[in-house]
C-alpha cells in the first residue's frame, strides 16, 4: 500500500546508461542492451526493451525481469538500431534516453573457443608426431593388456568346445570411436576364428555398423585363407531399438550358448542386461567399452574388461600397425602434458591471482 | 578424402559462428545425414529379413517365431506407413472403440517391453553383486567395500546406522568416485582425439570394412 | 565343506524370487514406513511453505507413465501441502502426454479435500484456488511468455474457460506473482526452468525428478539455482513424511508405501553380498 | 479387485510377464515376445523415419516443391544399396564416408571442450579451496585428494612403459581409485533400478489386476 502511495506521489526512476553494441562471437543478428538499474528496482515488474530505426517511432521488442541490466536482442544484420529501455510497475513506464546508433554483423571466428583451437592443435600434434615417427619405423613398446591376452584362449576354449562366440558391438554408432575401436578387434577376432573353424555370430544395432562389419569379417576369412569357411549368414542386423536388441542377443546366448561372449563397443543400460545373462550360460566374456557409466556393470559381471582407453590401446596392440602403436605413444605424451597442465594451473590459481578457471572455460 | 572434406566441415561450425558456415551445417545435420540414415535402414532390414527366411526355408531351430517377427514387422509397418502416426492416414486404424494405430501399438508393445527389460536389470544387479563382490583380492575388496557403503548410504534408515553413513556415502560418490572417473575420462578423449584424426587422415581404415587398401 | 558350496553357489533362480517378494509383498500389503527428511527435500518443503498469500505455486507436470511410479507421489503431496496452506495453484504441462496424469492428480487431491469441507469457504474451487493452464506448444513460448503475461500465453485453460474470466487469474498475471515453480519431469523441462525462467526473470524454480537422472541435476542444487530437489521415490516419501508430521495430512502415501520394497531389496541384495562372502572366507580357511 | 477390461492393457501386461518370465528360464512366451519386441521395433523404425525423415525432409519438398539440391542427399542415399549389388558394391563408402566425416570431425571440438578441458576446469586447485579444511567436496584435503586421484588414474592408462618404479606405484594408486569408483556406482545405481521395477510391479498389480489402486 506505502510502496503503491509512493510511487503514485513521485515518479518512476527510469533505467540510466543505455549501452548497446554488436553481441561478440556469434554469427551476427543479435546486439547486447545493457543499461543501469532504475533506482526504483526493487518495486518494478519488469524492464521493456523499445527499439527504433529512425530514432522516432519505437516499437517494444522484449522484456526481462527486474534486478536484471542486460538483454540481447534479434536484430537484421547491417541496419542501424537505436534503444531505449522502461521501467515498468504496474500501469506506470519510466522511459531511459535513447542509445547511441548501433549494427549487428557476423564474426568469422568465435574467440570463447580459442582454448579449444590450442588443445586440440597441442595434442593432435603431438599425436600426428609420434605416428610419423612410428613411419619411420621405430620399434615402439606397448604394455600387457590383460583383457587381450584372454583373447586367444577364450576363443580356443570355443574351438574345444565345439561351441559358437558372439561378437556384440553394442549400440554405437559408425561413427562412435567405440565402435571402430570393436570393429578392429572384431577383425582379429574373426581371423582366429576362420583359422579354427569356430562359428561366429555378430548381431547388429546400427544397419552402417552392420554393413562396415560384413566386410571386415568376409576379408578376415580371406585374409587366413578360409573364404569358404565365412557364413553371410553370421553377421547380421537385428533391430535400432535399445531394448529390443537387448532381449534377441539374450535370447541368442540362452539358445546358441557360446563359449566366449564379447561385449566390446558402446553400451548404455543393456550392459548388465547381456552381461550376466552371459555368465548364467557359463561363458567367458571379455568386455570393452569407453562408456565410464557402463564400466562398473562390466567390471562385476565380466571375466576381463578393457576400460576406457585399453579398448582404443588395444585395436593397436593387436594388430601390432606401427601407425597406430606410435598414436598410443602420442596419447601418452598428450597424458603427460595434461598431467603438466594441472599442476602448473594449479600452482598458478594458488600462488598468483590469474582467473586460471576462466582459462578452461 | 571424402571423409577429409566432411571430417573439416564437422570442426568447423563449432569455431566459427558466420551464418554462411552455420547454414551449410544443419543442412548438412538435418537433411543430408538424416536421409542417409533412413536410406541404411533399408540395408539393415535386407539383413534381417533374409537372416530369418533362410531360417524358415531350412526349418532351422526355432524357425517358428521368425514367422512371428516377419508376420508383426510386416503388419506393424503397414498400418505405420498407411495409417499414419497418429491414426491420419488412408487405413482405418480403429474398430468400434479399440484403436491399433501406431502410436497405440508403440505404446502398447514397444514401451511395456522395453521397461520391463530394463526392470530385469534390478534382478541382474543382484545375482551380479551376489557372484562378483567377493573379497578375493585387494581390488576386488574395494569394488565390495565402496558399493556396501554406499547402498547403505543411500537407504532410509542409512543415517540410524550412523549419523555419518549417508554423507561418507556421498563423499565415496563425490571425491574417489569423480577422480577415477575424470582419469578414465581423460584417456578416453586423448584416445578419441587420436582415433578421429587418424581416420580423418586416412590412417585408419578399419571402417571401410578390412585393412587393406 | 558342503556348507560352504551352499553359500557360495547359491542358484541365481533363488535370488530372484527372493527380490520379487520382498518388492512385491510390501505393493500388495502396503504400510508406511517413515523416513528422515533430507536437506534437499526440506528445502524444497520450506521454499513452498513461504511463498506469501499474494503469490501463487506453478506445478510443471511433466512426467508420463513410465515416471509416474515416482514422480506422481511428489505432485500429491506438493498439492496436499499447497491446498493445506491455501497456496494458490496454476498447473500446467509442456508435453501433451502429461495431461490426463495431470489432470488425475489434480481431481484427486481436490477431492480428498472437498470430502472433508463443509463450507464454500473451506474447499478447493477450480478458478478460485487453482488453474489446470493445460499445453501450449512449443514448451519455450510459455516458459518466455509468462513472464509477461499468463493469461496471453495461455488465452484458455485446459477446460475451455476463458482464462482472463477466472477470478484468481486476475491477480497472478505473471512471473512476479509466482512465489515458485517446481518441474516434476525426467527430462529436460527443469533445466529449460532454470535456464530461460530463471535467468531471465529471476523464477525460483524446484524440481521433482527420477532416480535414475539424479546425477544429471544435483549440480543445480549445488549452485543453488533450484530452491529444493526431490529425488526418485525415496524424495517423494520424504516430502510424504515431511507434509504429514509438520502439517498433519492424511492420506495414501504411495512413495512411503513403496519404499519397504526399496529397502528390503537393497537388504537382500547386501545379505547376499554378506552370505557369499561368508563361504569364501569359510572355503579359504579350510585351504 | 477388478481386472483390467482394456485388451491393450492385457496385452501390455502379458508381453512384461512373458519377459520376466525369462528370469526363470528360457521359454516359448520369451520367444514370442522377443520376437514380437524386435519384429514391431523395426515395424516403428520404417513409420518413423518415412513420416519423420524421408517424406518432410526429402519427398515432400523434392517432389512437391521443387527443391532440386535435394536429388543430391537422394543419390547418395540410393548409395547405400549398391551394397546389394556385388560389382559396385564399393560406392556404399561414399554415404558411410559422408556420416562417419562429418561426425569424427564434429568430434574432435566437442570433446577436447567436454572432456578434456571443463575437466581440467573441474580438477584444478583455486584459493577457494583453502578456504576451508574440508568443506563438502571442495575443501582444500578433498580437492587434493581430487587431484592427486585423477593423475594416478591417468597413469595407469599409461601404455608405452612397463608400469614399475614411480609409474608401478601411482597405476596402482590408480587403480584403487577406479576401483571404489566402480563399486560406488554401482551401489548407487541399485535404488534406481529397483525404482523401475516398482514400477512395472505396480502396473501390474494396479491398472492389470487391480489389487491395488
Amino acid at each position: 500500500m506505502i510502496s503503491v502511495l509512493v510511487a503514485g506521489i513521485f515518479t518512476l526512476a527510469p533505467p540510466t546508461n543505455v549501452v548497446v553494441s554488436d553481441t561478440p562471437d556469434d554469427g551476427g543478428g543479435a546486439i547486447t542492451i545493457e543499461w543501469q538499474l532504475s533506482a526504483d528496482d526493487a518495486q518494478l515488474q519488469r524492464y521493456e526493451i523499445y527499439r527504433s530505426e529512425d530514432g522516432l517511432k519505437y516499437d517494444k521488442v522484449g522484456f526481462i525481469g527486474r534486478g536484471r541490466n542486460a538483454y540481447e536482442d534479434e536484430t537484421q544484420d547491417r541496419t542501424p538500431y537505436i534503444y531505449k529501455v522502461a521501467a515498468i510497475m504496474d500501469t506506470m513506464r519510466a522511459l531511459s534516453e535513447p542509445s547511441t546508433p548501433v549494427m549487428s554483423s557476423a564474426q568469422w571466428l568465435d574467440r570463447n573457443k580459442i582454448n579449444i583451437i590450442i588443445t586440440v592443435l597441442l595434442l593432435g600434434g603431438m599425436i600426428l608426431y609420434f605416428i610419423y615417427r612410428a613411419r619411420r619405423g621405430r620399434e615402439l613398446y606397448v604394455r600387457k593388456i590383460s583383457g587381450l591376452q584372454a583373447i586367444d584362449d577364450a576363443i580356443g576354449r570355443a574351438t574345444e568346445m565345439g561351441k559358437p562366440i558372439l561378437y556384440c558391438p553394442g549400440i554405437g554408432y559408425i561413427e562412435d570411436i567405440a565402435t571402430i575401436a570393436s570393429l578392429s578387434i572384431l577383425g582379429e577376432v574373426a581371423k582366429k576364428c576362420g583359422q579354427y573353424d569356430t562359428k561366429l555370430i555378430n548381431p547388429h544395432f546400427d544397419p552402417i555398423v552392420y554393413t562396415v562389419a560384413r566386410e571386415i569379417v568376409k576379408e578376415a576369412y580371406t585374409d587366413v585363407g578360409r573364404p569358404d569357411a565365412y557364413d553371410p549368414d553370421s553377421v547380421y542386423f537385428v533391430t535400432d531399438s535399445q531394448f529390443a536388441y537387448a532381449a534377441a542377443v539374450d535370447g541368442i546366448m540362452l539358445r546358441e550358448r557360446p563359449a566366449t561372449n564379447f561385449l566390446v563397443g558402446w553400451f548404455r543400460a543393456e550392459s548388465l542386461i547381456l552381461a550376466e545373462t552371459g555368465a548364467s550360460t557359463g561363458a567367458i566374456q571379455i568386455a570393452g567399452t569407453d562408456q565410464v557409466s557402463q564400466l562398473p556393470f562390466f567390471v562385476t559381471a565380466c571375466d576381463y574388461t578393457l576400460i576406457g582407453e585399453e579398448l582404443y590401446a588395444a585395436s593397436a596392440y593387436i594388430s601390432r600397425e606401427p601407425l597406430l602403436l606410435g598414436a598410443i605413444k602420442g596419447e601418452d605424451y598428450g597424458k603427460i602434458i595434461i598431467v603438466g597442465i594441472l599442476v602448473a594451473a594449479s600452482i598458478l590459481g594458488l600462488l598468483t591471482k590469474v582467473p586460471i578457471l576462466q582459462l578452461f572455460r | 578424402m571424402l571423409v577429409f572434406v566432411f571430417g573439416i566441415l564437422g570442426i568447423i561450425p563449432f569455431i566459427i559462428p558466420h551464418p554462411a558456415v552455420q547454414n551449410v551445417d544443419e543442412y548438412l545435420r538435418n537433411n543430408l545425414l538424416k536421409i542417409l540414415a533412413a536410406f541404411a535402414l533399408i540395408l539393415g532390414l535386407g539383413s534381417l529379413l533374409r537372416v530369418h527366411i533362410d531360417k524358415m526355408k531350412r526349418k532351422g531351430q526355432n524357425w517358428q517365431y521368425s514367422w512371428v517377427l516377419i508376420l508383426t514387422f510386416v503388419v506393424s509397418a503397414i498400418i505405420g506407413l498407411f495409417g499414419g502416426v497418429n491414426g491420419t492416414g488412408i487405413l482405418p486404424t480403429r474398430i468400434g472403440s479399440f484403436p491399433f494405430d501406431i502410436w497405440t501399438i508403440y505404446l502398447n508393445v514397444e514401451v511395456p517391453l522395453g521397461a520391463t527389460m530394463f526392470a530385469l536389470l534390478s534382478f541382474f544387479m543382484a545375482s551380479a553383486a551376489y557372484r562378483a563382490f567377493r573379497a578375493r583380492s585387494t581390488e576386488a575388496t574395494l569394488l565390495l567395500a565402496a558399493a556396501f557403503v554406499v547402498m547403505l548410504g543411500v537407504l532410509p534408515f542409512g543415517n540410524r546406522i550412523s549419523p555419518h553413513l549417508p554423507s561418507f556415502a556421498q563423499w565415496i560418490m563425490d571425491v574417489p568416485n569423480v577422480a577415477g572417473q575424470r582419469g578414465i575420462l581423460f584417456g578416453v578423449a586423448l584416445g578419441m582425439l587420436a582415433t578421429a584424426l587418424k581416420i580423418i587422415l586416412g590412417i585408419e581404415r578399419s571402417w571401410l570394412g578390412g585393412g587393406g587398401e | 565343506m558342503k556348507t560352504t558350496d551352499l553359500l557360495m553357489k547359491i542358484d541365481r533362480r533363488i535370488i530372484y524370487l527372493i527380490l520379487l517378494v520382498v518388492v512385491t509383498l510390501p505393493l500388495i500389503f502396503p504400510s508406511v514406513q517413515s523416513v528422515r527428511v533430507m536437506p534437499p527435500v526440506e528445502k524444497l518443503f520450506n521454499a513452498i511453505d513461504t511463498i506469501p498469500a499474494d503469490k501463487s505455486l506453478i506445478i510443471d507436470f511433466d512426467y508420463d507413465p513410465q515416471t509416474l511410479p515416482e514422480l506422481e507421489p511428489m505432485a500429491i503431496a506438493i498439492l496436499r501441502h499447497a491446498f493445506e496452506r491455501r497456496i494458490k495453484v496454476l498447473a500446467l504441462s509442456l508435453y501433451v502426454q502429461p495431461l490426463g496424469l495431470a489432470t488425475n492428480a489434480l481431481n484427486q487431491v481436490t477431492a480428498e479435500y472437498n470430502s472433508k469441507a463443509s463450507t464454500r469457504a473451506d474447499s478447493i474451487i477450480y478458478g478460485r484456488d487453482y488453474v489446470f493452464l493445460g499445453w501450449q506448444p512449443p514448451p519455450l513460448v510459455p516458459i518466455l511468455g509468462m513472464g509477461e503475461s499468463i493469461i496471453n500465453v495461455y488465452k484458455t485453460d485446459y477446460y475451455g474457460n476463458q482464462t482472463d474470466t477466472l477470478p484468481l487469474m486476475q491477480r497472478i498475471k505473471n512471473y512476479s506473482n509466482v512465489g515458485l515453480l517446481v518441474s516434476l519431469s525426467s527430462g529436460d523441462p527443469p533445466r529449460w526452468w532454470i535456464e530461460y525462467a530463471q535467468n531471465r526473470f529471476g523464477l525460483h524454480v524446484g524440481a521433482g525428478i527420477t532416480a535414475v537422472s539424479a546425477s544429471e541435476f544435483y549440480p543445480y542444487l549445488q549452485t543453488g539455482q533450484f530452491s529444493g530437489l526431490m529425488v526418485g521415490m525415496k524424495g517423494a516419501a520424504e516430502y510424504e513424511e515431511i507434509v504429514s508430521s509438520q502439517m498433519g495430512i492424511v492420506g495414501r502415501r504411495k512413495a512411503s508405501e513403496a519404499l519397504p520394497s526399496l529397502t528390503y531389496a537393497h537388504l537382500v541384495m547386501i545379505a547376499f553380498i554378506v552370505v557369499g562372502n561368508i563361504g569364501f572366507f569359510i572355503q579359504r580357511r579350510h585351504k | 479387485m477388478t481386472l483390467s477390461h482394456d485388451p491393450w492393457v492385457w496385452i501390455s501386461a502379458i508381453l512384461s510377464i512373458a519377459i520376466l518370465s525369462f528370469l526363470f528360464r528360457d521359454n516359448p512366451f520369451y520367444k514370442l515376445a522377443e520376437h514380437i519386441f524386435v519384429g514391431v521395433a523395426n515395424g516403428w523404425a520404417v513409420t518413423f523415419y518415412w513420416h519423420n525423415v524421408l517424406m518432410p525432409s526429402l519427398f515432400n519438398p523434392l517432389f512437391r516443391q521443387g527443391q532440386f539440391l535435394l536429388t543430391i542427399p537422394f543419390i547418395i542415399g540410393i548409395l547405400y544399396l549398391t551394397r546389394f549389388i556385388p560389382r559396385v558394391s564399393w560406392l556404399v563408402r561414399i554415404p558411410i564416408g559422408i556420416s562417419m566425416g562429418y561426425a569424427v570431425g564434429a568430434s574432435i571440438p566437442a570433446v577436447s571442450q567436454a572432456y578434456i578441458i571443463k575437466q581440467i576446469q573441474g580438477t584444478i586447485l583455486t584459493p577457494e579451496n583453502f578456504q576451508a579444511w574440508n568443506a563438502g567436496t571442495t575443501g582444500i584435503i578433498w580437492s587434493v585428494i581430487l587431484l592427486l586421484g585423477v593423475i594416478c588414474t591417468l597413469s595407469y592408462f599409461f601404455f608405452s612403459r612397463e608400469h614399475k618404479g614411480l609409474l608401478g606405484v601411482t597405476s596402482r594408486i590408480g587403480i584403487v581409485f577406479v576401483m571404489i569408483g566402480f563399486g560406488a556406482a554401482f551401489g548407487y545405481t541399485v535404488m534406481a533400478r529397483i525404482s523401475l521395477l516398482i514400477g512395472r510391479l505396480q502396473f501390474l498389480l494396479g491398472p492389470w489386476l487391480g489389487i491395488i489402486d
